[in-house]
């Protein structure tokens, strides 16, 4: 049984030579423990990840990163360089294609040899682990800005090992977050070891002077996630690295779409992150957050995705997150060219910048969700506590099993696939059918009656049929659903 | 009541249209088989002649689908489901390219409909009732 | 010496019969008031402005409206049909040429000779008055919004006569607001009352059934007008429009760039005017309130603008604006194309449409700006009062020339030009250099005060230096300026 | 100190980039004349004769410039200011036109400098003092 314990190095060391066997990039000089630690010094402050958001914080500002990644190295270098010189990017991602995603590297082999047939990239990111420590520090010597992996890996070990190698000095994910938004059925009690051992391989970095920043993956499904069930994911997801000795997190959220809503997401999570890290043990974590442009289906319209990244920037700006995912005019066609890449920065940036000395003021209403949140929070917490007898990982897993935390949408058999979420009439996101989550009558009596107060409203039922009308919603221009007749 | 297998091809994991897919078809009088998620040719093919469908619905999100999909068409032959409609949806290629092109390839792949990005279930009924009827 | 006095029928139509003389076209069948209010009786709602604006009010959303306008009457029809079902726009403009604000009819004609000539616009506007009641009718008659007719016209008797006679039923402008920033050396005694000419012939349509919409040009010059200021003015032409019988008014206000600010200058202005349109007797006027998307100097970078572009309709809706004006990504460089134009109403009409069931909270900061702006305009109406004896109009007049109004940068050799603006911290617009304005001492250290604020986290002097990097600043993506080096 | 004679020609009344012209121009040693806005061809060249400049800084910004400098240099010429630089900057023509292109036209006319929109006068200076110096 899983157990939120540190991994000790004897264990961590065992099963890091079978990792690294498992694909023939794994044996590289580069994968010495020794020498990644002395490559990884050798990275200076500004393209060190985890200094660059403490630096950030400090100041207060918001720093933009793009999603990219495609198959052959070389455009990949092209890429990156030009949304960090067109685009003004201030982080930048390596996003991973799902063959390697599924470990699935032989594809990925034949997707990059097709790509480079036909001249275009036929995988929807980059191949990391083929591409090896190799390709991956040409890539990071390619360019001034850090580097992160971004993916939805359930089993991220040899990909983590060989990024860090190569001097990416941050990595997404986590064993709840990488598991049920993105696999069938995959164990979670694996999929918790396997990012167990990834954070165990930041901590020992760590000790060894190095620090690497982490950031468990928030938006989940990206559709209609409740703020409270992607929070308490991530403050768990936090704790379980913390405990492998990770100092440096970002916690995430996804965009709702009711900007009070959102900002109070924010710092709910900020703030009970730090809060429960405390709790448990953990007190000298650093911790930023990330918000991510809305994640849900986009406009087609590229005018609308324009105004829809700009909205997003301003809540992200004024709730005062440290980073800031961003996305693009294609974003519902397509993986986007690097010009449209580029321009979704631009937009970001625009905002992010004019904006950077103003904050969202403290009113009722939002203090109010601040607080609506963090009880929500703080139920499904102690839930997973509770099912786990006091150890978080064993908590998680039996949650998931019994339904104490249910992810809306998400693929995964894991999950109890009950509870559905919709929006009050001010386009909060709210919780129409529970299924078994751990809410007590109150809490779900105040989703109830705001539920109630927009079907009155509205003048129609509560049912499925709101949750449809508020997924199609934002790519229709509308926030909250309305029934089509 | 007619039915159509429904599902998400290859290691793409979008579930949120596929779910939408579902509960639209039901809704609209088919006997929707959901097969779900990472869903292999194979997975298709089984469900269908289990079921004897008269439609099989292939959704791809992630921008794999012109690998995934390939000699679908053929596979389908071979099993004795040649008269069964083979549709594809959804972001079925890396990203934004021309509509009219990529309805050639799927089509010359076999495909008898090929729905580009934007095109929601709601605005595929018309075609289905067409192709197998209600 | 002028009065904020109704002005007498007999007056009135005496005037008339001079003004119609102006140009060729002011002789025709339509001018015949019998038969312009026949005409106008015979507008549907859906294109009578005043009521469109009644009916959002109550909606409570925000409806968007483009500058627009070219020299030939087809490229026109074809440019606004083009914004009305690709950009979606809910009312309709045309902007008039330079040549016809400043009544150079003869001017206008050869541009329009010129336009026809090398098949493009050589003019930045239509020129409403050489095209005639049947051109401009033609134009009503081929569109399905309401029409306005916005301008910067210190005399626009005949251009008011030859709209409205075509059932354009919004006219934009006032005594103050289209001669100070809009002329060198006209008197502003003489624009008062060509403005209470126009405001006199919508009274006369309103006392025969027909509603018109009147907006007073709230931005000004655009550029760091401080709310107070701009408020004012809006609030003076309010009442004198209503004295002449104008019964549906929309006050405007050009964004600022502080979220919480430009906020509460909307909230202040709308009930500022009620409150004082009641004072002085005007107890049935509807007031509306249109928010200006940034009017001073625009980013180049295209998704930059839209991005401003989206982050004023954000502005506008959470505050509850009744109308916007939008801009376009071409803003920096030229009269924008079709297409560019319809691109930034699209962008805008995402974000009043996915917004519009929020609203800024309250909060102690939000009212502490409307306060402000509140003491400061009661304290500059005051002046106004005082100077001209009880009566506005003089008052105003008189106001001008003692500098106890100073609008910023305004090419007016009336204006006392002595104010200078500067931002706080936080991007809201302060004064700096108060001139004559009539301020008391407390207002004035207030501003002092916050001004202080920022030269010691800028480390700067306060200076006019400080004025000109604010002006630069939006252009190059900031709100706060700083100083280069 | 050199004299320019500065203004904003036509019907046009945009004067906050004419105020930044003057104080910035000042402060780099220049003396300033500035005929505000809605200026004649006629108040730059009398400006310029009364006051002996060396170069005459015309700006338009509303779009029809164009039509407002037409015959502008011939009637310097005339009035005996062939040596006077020639600039014009601003938004000068109507709306979003090809840079070089509207370069071309306004040189033809005779102006020795054309700036486009986005020049700021801060970008000029160099230009200024190699053409005639401080
Ligand atoms: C939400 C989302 C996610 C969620 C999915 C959560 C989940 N498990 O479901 C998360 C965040 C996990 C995710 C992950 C990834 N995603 Co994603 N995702 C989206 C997004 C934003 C919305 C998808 C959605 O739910 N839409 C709402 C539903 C209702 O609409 P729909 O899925 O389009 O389905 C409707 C229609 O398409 C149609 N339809 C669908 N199939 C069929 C079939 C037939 C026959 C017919 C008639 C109709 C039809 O009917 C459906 C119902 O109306 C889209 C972009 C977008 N559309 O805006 C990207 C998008 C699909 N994702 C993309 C990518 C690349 C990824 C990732 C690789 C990583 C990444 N870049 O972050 C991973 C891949 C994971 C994997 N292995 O599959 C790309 C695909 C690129 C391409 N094709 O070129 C997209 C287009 C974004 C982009 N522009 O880059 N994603
Ligand atoms: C503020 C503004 C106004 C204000 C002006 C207030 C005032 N009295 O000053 C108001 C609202 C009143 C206004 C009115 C109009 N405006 Co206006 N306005 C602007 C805006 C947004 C900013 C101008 C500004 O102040 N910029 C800041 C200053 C510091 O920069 P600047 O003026 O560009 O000057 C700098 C440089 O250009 C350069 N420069 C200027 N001249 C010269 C000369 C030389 C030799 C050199 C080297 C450099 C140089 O140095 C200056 C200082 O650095 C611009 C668009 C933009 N730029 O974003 C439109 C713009 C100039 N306006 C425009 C138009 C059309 C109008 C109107 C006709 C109506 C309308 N559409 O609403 C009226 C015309 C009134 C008239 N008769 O002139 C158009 C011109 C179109 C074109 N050329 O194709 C523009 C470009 C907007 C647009 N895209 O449609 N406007």
């Amino acid at each position: 049984m899983v157990k939120n314990k540190k991994m000790s190095l004897e264990e961590f060391l065992e099963i890091r030579k079978v990792i690294l066997k498992q694909w023939p990039t794994g044996d590289h000089e580069a994968l010495d423990l020794d020498e990644a630690v002395k490559r990884l010094k050798s990275v200076p402050n500004h393209k060190n990840f985890a200094y660059k958001l403490r630096e950030a914080k400090e100041k207060g500002i918001t720093l933009i990163q793009p999603r990219a990644g495609v198959a052959r190295l070389n455009e990949h270098v092209e890429l990156l360089q030009y949304l960090e010189e067109v685009g003004k990017a201030d982080l930048l991602p390596s996003t991973i294609d799902s063959y390697t995603r599924h470990n699935r590297y032989q594809n990925a082999e034949d997707g990059i040899r097709e790509s480079e047939k036909q001249g275009r990239s036929l995988l929807n990111g980059f191949p990391a682990v083929n591409h090896g420590v190799d390709g991956c520090t040409f890539l990071y010597d390619s360019v001034n800005s850090p580097l992160q992996a971004r993916h939805g890996t359930p089993d991220a070990r040899l990909l983590s090992e060989i990024i860090h190698a190569s001097k990416w000095t941050s990595n997404e994910g986590g064993g709840i977050s990488y598991n049920i938004p993105y696999a069938k059925n995959i164990s979670l009690e694996d999929t918790i070891k396997y990012w167990q051992y990834v954070d165990r391989l930041v901590g020992y970095y760590h000790d060894h002077g190095v620090e690497i920043n982490r950031e468990p993956y928030g938006p989940l499904t990206g559709t209609l996630v409740p703020p409270c069930i992607s929070n308490t994911i991530g403050i768990l997801e936090s704790i379980m690295a913390a405990e492998q000795g990770v100092k440096n997190i970002t916690v995430g959220y996804g965009q709702g779409g009711n900007m009070v809503q959102d900002v109070a997401a924010l710092k709910a999570l900020e703030e009970q992150t730090n809060h429960y890290l405390k709790l448990f043990g953990y007190d000298d974590v650093f911790v930023t957050t990330v918000f991510h442009q809305w994640m849900g289906g986009f406009p087609e319209e590229e005018s609308e995705a324009l105004a829809l990244i700009a909205y997003a920037s301003t809540v992200a700006t004024l709730g005062g997150a440290t980073k800031m995912i961003t996305k693009t005019a294609h974003e519902s066609f397509g993986v986007p060219t690097k010009e449209a890449n580029a321009q979704g920065l631009r937009t970001s940036k625009l905002i992010t910048n004019m904006l950077k000395d103003q904050k969202m003021p403290e009113s009722k209403e939002l203090d109010f969700e601040i607080n609506q949140i963090k009880k929500e929070v703080d139920s499904l917490i102690l839930a997973v506590v509770n099912a786990g007898k006091g150890d978080i990982a064993q908590g998680a897993v039996k949650a998931f099993k019994k339904g104490l935390i249910d992810i809306p949408f998400a693929p995964s058999e894991l999950n109890n696939g009950k509870i559905l979420p919709a929006r009050d009439i001010e386009g909060k996101i709210r919780i129409l059918e529970f299924g078994n989550l751990a809410f007590s009558d109150e809490l779900k009596a105040f989703h109830n009656e705001k539920l109630h107060e927009r079907a009155l409203k509205q003048d129609r039922e509560i049912s499925f049929q709101m949750t449809v009308d508020d997924i199609y919603a934002v790519s229709l221009g509308n926030l909250v659903g309305t029934s089509k007749e | 009541m007619k039915t159509v297998v429904i599902g998400v091809i290859g290691a793409d994991v979008h579930a949120v249209g596929n779910k939408i897919i579902d509960y639209v078809l039901s809704e609209n009088g088919y006997n929707v088989v959901n097969i779900g998620v990472l869903s292999t040719q194979e997975d298709f093919i089984n469900a269908a002649i289990e079921t004897d469908a008269k439609a099989i619905l292939v959704s791809s999100l992630y921008g794999h689908g012109e690998m995934d999909v390939r000699f679908m068409k053929e596979k389908c032959d071979e099993a004795g489901l040649g008269h069964v409609k083979l549709y594809v949806g959804g972001n079925i290629v890396v990203g934004k390219q021309d509509v009219s092109e990529v309805e050639k390839r799927f089509k010359k792949m076999g495909f008898d409909r090929v729905y580009p990005p934007g095109v929601k279930i709601e605005d595929a009924l018309t075609d289905l009732k067409e192709d197998i009827g209600i």
